[in-house]
């Protein structure tokens, strides 16, 4: 699955890097249930007229696009109006206190803004990490003493 | 060797440092803001990790978010190019509390370097030429317009811990600087968070003028020659060059022996640059040391075939100078020019933008560091440098020549550079025949 | 599978050139589930309103542009349906055969396709220039003496 | 000295005598094809005039088309490059009548030396070893035979008008001689318009090297040390460098002085290549003369210091040498990458497109000599050349590790370029030991 889209990332860039290029202002694949639509804005023209609902963007941290980058699959139709926790800092995940102990969340967690998900280590230092945000946790993205950056995505969250 | 560090900073250093691990087989790990997430240069990374927004302060100057970097890429030492966290000798320091090298001086090193005053008192106990002036700061009014009129005006007011023209005033009589003392004490208490000042004889039309040092932790120190900066703009470099173009051969032997002498009085260990003015009978006094790589390294590095970059990280770990000061030739003339994305029309202000075309000069004895690429982005939040642009020929002349050549042939569009400026400078009868000061390109360019 | 995207993105490449070189806004192509769309920018608009007569276009032989320069003058409005006499060679542009002579053709003038319309000098060999179309002289572009480089425009001639 | 000259060339050799034009003061006049309009470096020409479509025999390859373009931008001389009509003596003829002067060898030169047969029998003239064979070209079957067996099997034959290995075989005994005669004749005939063939003892496993040759009107001759082609596939060099990495220090001496004689005896004026193999003993033996410019002279440039193309100029012009051989010093080590847009899986053939993405590498070392930029297109017309990557070190090592690390940095998406080919020989353990022959590329890449 994980290669799967860093097939599809890579593919996207590189469709990107064509659209700059070239200057093109929208583009759209569309291969059964996979479609990829983008657009750049367009130099001139006072609207643009979207006639299909569109979904939210996938942000890729590591390598932001410039232009939004819409890449609809059935699996990520299923993130549209989730929320995401990332990591606020560089550092060491953790999913549990200490490795006896149970992960402060699971799939299925209910959490709130206060509530702690995680630890991310650094420099030592053990920081608890909150949701930030009311939901159930829906995906983990991080095991236990994975590295992570700033900006990284550490879980998913279905809202209220 | 250390097989694998991290670089603590951005752009052309960034990529230059990349450059220098990888022949030496060394892995470098590269961090980056968000605002830097794209850059080209990052591939070059063998590791590149996110360490925070674009704002410095939570990314590039952020102590935490480097160590956190340093300890989940697992590197054994840290370089800290120039600027950021280079001469902080906190992050020196902390580094070393958590056991990672810090490729540079001691914190030790950088503290002492690092308080003009100190660094003056070193000079003098190394019997260097300092610029007459207070022998330490100044208590209050009284005592400054005491020395003042001791050792004559012009003086010029500097903050201890300054730097960049911050807190400097130049007065002419004790009205002037009785006037002068509360706003520079003020202005060097907010930017430094210490208000101490001195006094100095004001050097009227000096040159600067600055040799590259390096220091081993056996006790070698060897110097790489001098470089003349002395084409700046309110205190920013703008081309510099080697040999100093006025400098008979052994005065610069004088001035090359002097910088060694302050060094090895502070013990110092790694890349140094000690500074001098140059007044106009080329008497040459100590001014400061900077404790890190400078942006003009490579003016060094064309003129000396030596790689300064790999100095500094075969001293961190651990190796001995392997060549004597007589291994280190001088050859030929090397200038550089500082290419930034700065409108000389609006005062020099920096001018952002994506880089929609971008062709670098080439030929014979042509180089251009630079980090960007054509389709990148000259980001507002850093410094506005583009591209470093070296030349190397056999005289100035030829080197003059070749840098016009080359300045005409560099197609940066569609920002606003400095190109145009270093074109004019470069043309200039006063600058061909070396009849400047510091202050020449101001009276040019305003 | 992957080969197969491969082969589409080189598709959409091909079709961006395509796009570009015969300057396509829009491209959309769809074959049952599959569906590619393209998009560039509109040129500015489609009409430059200039209001004060506008002499010849300047050619600027050494600094060739990549794009479609499109400015329409007046003048330039009466060239649809026009035929370009352009020089074969590099050489030294004459009007007559020798400075006493009248012109070989001037603006009113007639040719068939065997009319010789000038001389370019090349490498002291007076090249006659036919006209290789027939139809009246609108327009001469270039003096005598002057030196024109090969695929220059020579003349204007509108058709019979 | 010139004060407007053209360049009868395209690509980066064109870009680089505007170069070197630029720094002396010269006025550059660049032809173009319309296949060629947009490349980006006709801007750097003071004026740039089209001169026909793509096919190069209607432009590139039109000697009137260039000399009336020439006689239109009124320039006092034309350089040729290298290839299209560089060694062509009708051009250099032409010009001549023309009152342009040619920048090269006169006519009678080229002749001469264009002659493989007229050019070994001065090359004997002249005590320089050549390869035993026949005297002068083959009258027939019997000859060939008598010949090879007294200078012994194997034998190669070749075309006395030719170049590229066309109309060349190797053969092992009679039989095969007797057969492969016919062949080569025709083969000869069809490329060169003269079937004339000569007999040579086939060298095994040479090695190619060749010296760099000045002289001028005065008849001063220097060199510039030897370069090392070993590196080839199917007669293409692909890597060059200098030193030649097996030649003893005396050898060397021997194989530059013999170069001088050659060049001397023919009387011979402006750049020359003398082209030698090399066998496994180390005994030389003179193959030809280049009489132009070559596309590796960069390798010559970084470790001399000497701008060649300036000489090529300056000895036109009639200004003679104002160097003596011993100011002429050989420092450290080059090695050249040609990097070409060709498919290494499709046998290396060539592969034009678009440049969508063109980073260069960089650093202390590095020079790129590139007519190519990101947005630009390799012309499927003309020659695949994209670049020459030129590095130079103190040693051989520090050499080959700064090519790769310059090879891995350099970017050029999405056409397929040699540096994979490049970088797998570089790679190689007898790359590094030197342990290669003319035929090392073909039996590792094929």
């Amino acid at each position: 699955m994980s290669e799967n889209k860093e097939t599809k990332l890579q593919r996207v860039k590189e469709l990107v890097e064509l659209m700059k290029a070239n200057d093109l202002v929208e583009l759209e694949i569309a291969d059964g249930d996979s479609k990829i639509l983008l657009k750049r804005p367009q130099p001139v023209g006072p609207t643009i007229t979207q006639l299909s609902p569109v979904p939210a963007p996938v942000i890729t941290p590591a390598v932001p696009v410039e232009q939004t980058v819409q890449a609809q699959t059935p699996a990520e139709q299923q993130d549209v109006g989730l929320a995401e926790i990332k990591s606020p800092i560089v550092g060491t995940f953790y999913s549990a206190s200490s490795p006896d102990s149970q992960p402060y969340v699971d799939i299925g967690t209910r959490v709130s803004p206060d509530t702690v998900v995680c630890i991310v280590e650094a420099m030592k230092v053990m920081n608890e990490i909150k949701a930030e945000t009311s939901g159930t946790i829906v995906e983990v993205l991080c095991e236990t003493g994975e590295a992570v950056e700033y900006g990284q995505l550490l879980f998913k969250v279905k809202p209220d | 060797m250390f097989s694998r560090i991290l670089i603590a900073n951005r752009g052309e250093i960034a990529l230059r440092i990349i450059r220098a691990c990888h022949e030496l087989g060394i892995e470098a790990v590269a961090v980056y803001s968000q605002a830097d997430a794209d850059a080209e240069y990052l591939r070059l990374a063998d590791e590149a990790i996110c360490i925070g927004p674009a704002r410095p302060a939570e990314s590039y100057l952020s102590i935490p978010r480097i160590i956190s970097a340093a300890e989940i890429a697992d590197v054994e030492a840290i370089h800290p190019g120039y600027g950021f966290l280079a001469e902080n000798a906190h992050f020196a320091e902390v580094c070393a509390e958590c056991g990672i090298a810090f490729i540079g001086p001691t914190p030790e090193s950088m503290q002492l370097l690092g308080d003009k005053i100190a660094a003056r008192e070193l000079a003098e106990r190394a019997r260097v030429f300092i610029i007459p002036g207070s022998e330490g700061a100044i208590e209050d009014e009284a005592e400054a317009i005491k020395i003042a009129n001791k050792i004559g005006y012009p003086v010029i007011i500097k903050a201890a811990a300054g730097g960049g023209g911050r807190g400097m005033r130049v007065v002419h009589n004790d009205i002037t600087l009785r006037a002068a003392i509360g706003g520079a004490r003020a202005e060097a208490e907010a930017a430094f968070k210490n208000g101490a000042l001195y006094l100095e004889k004001f050097i009227s039309e000096p040159r600067h003028v600055e040799v590259q040092v390096i220091a081993d932790k056996a006790g070698n120190v060897l110097h790489f020659y001098e470089r003349d900066c002395t084409i700046q703009r309110r205190h920013q470099k703008l081309i510099e060059e080697s040999p100093c173009p006025v400098l008979e051969e052994k005065r610069r032997e004088e001035l090359c022996k002097a910088a060694l002498r302050v060094v090895k009085e502070a013990n110092y260990v790694n890349a140094a640059t000690v500074e001098f003015l140059l007044d106009k009978e080329n008497r040459f006094y100590f001014m400061e040391v900077n404790t890190r790589i400078q942006v003009e390294h490579p003016v060094t590095e064309m003129v000396t075939g030596q790689d300064l970059i790999k100095w500094q990280l075969k001293i961190a770990s651990g190796q001995t100078i392997d060549l004597r000061q007589k291994d280190i030739k001088h050859t030929g003339v090397a200038i550089e020019c500082r290419i930034n994305a700065e409108d000389p029309a609006k005062d020099f202000s920096p001018c952002p933008g994506r880089i929609t075309k971008f062709i670098l000069p080439g030929g014979i004895g042509v180089r251009v560091d630079t980090h960007q690429c054509q389709g990148c982005t000259v980001s507002p939040y850093y410094d506005s440098m583009i591209a470093k642009l070296i030349v190397h020929k056999k005289t100035r002349d030829q080197a003059i020549n070749t840098m016009k050549r080359a300045l005409a042939e560099f197609r940066i569009e569609p920002i606003k550079t400095t190109i145009p400026a270093c074109m004019e400078i470069l043309s200039h009868s006063d600058y061909a025949s070396s009849r400047i000061d510091t202050g020449f390109v101001e009276r040019l360019l305003g």
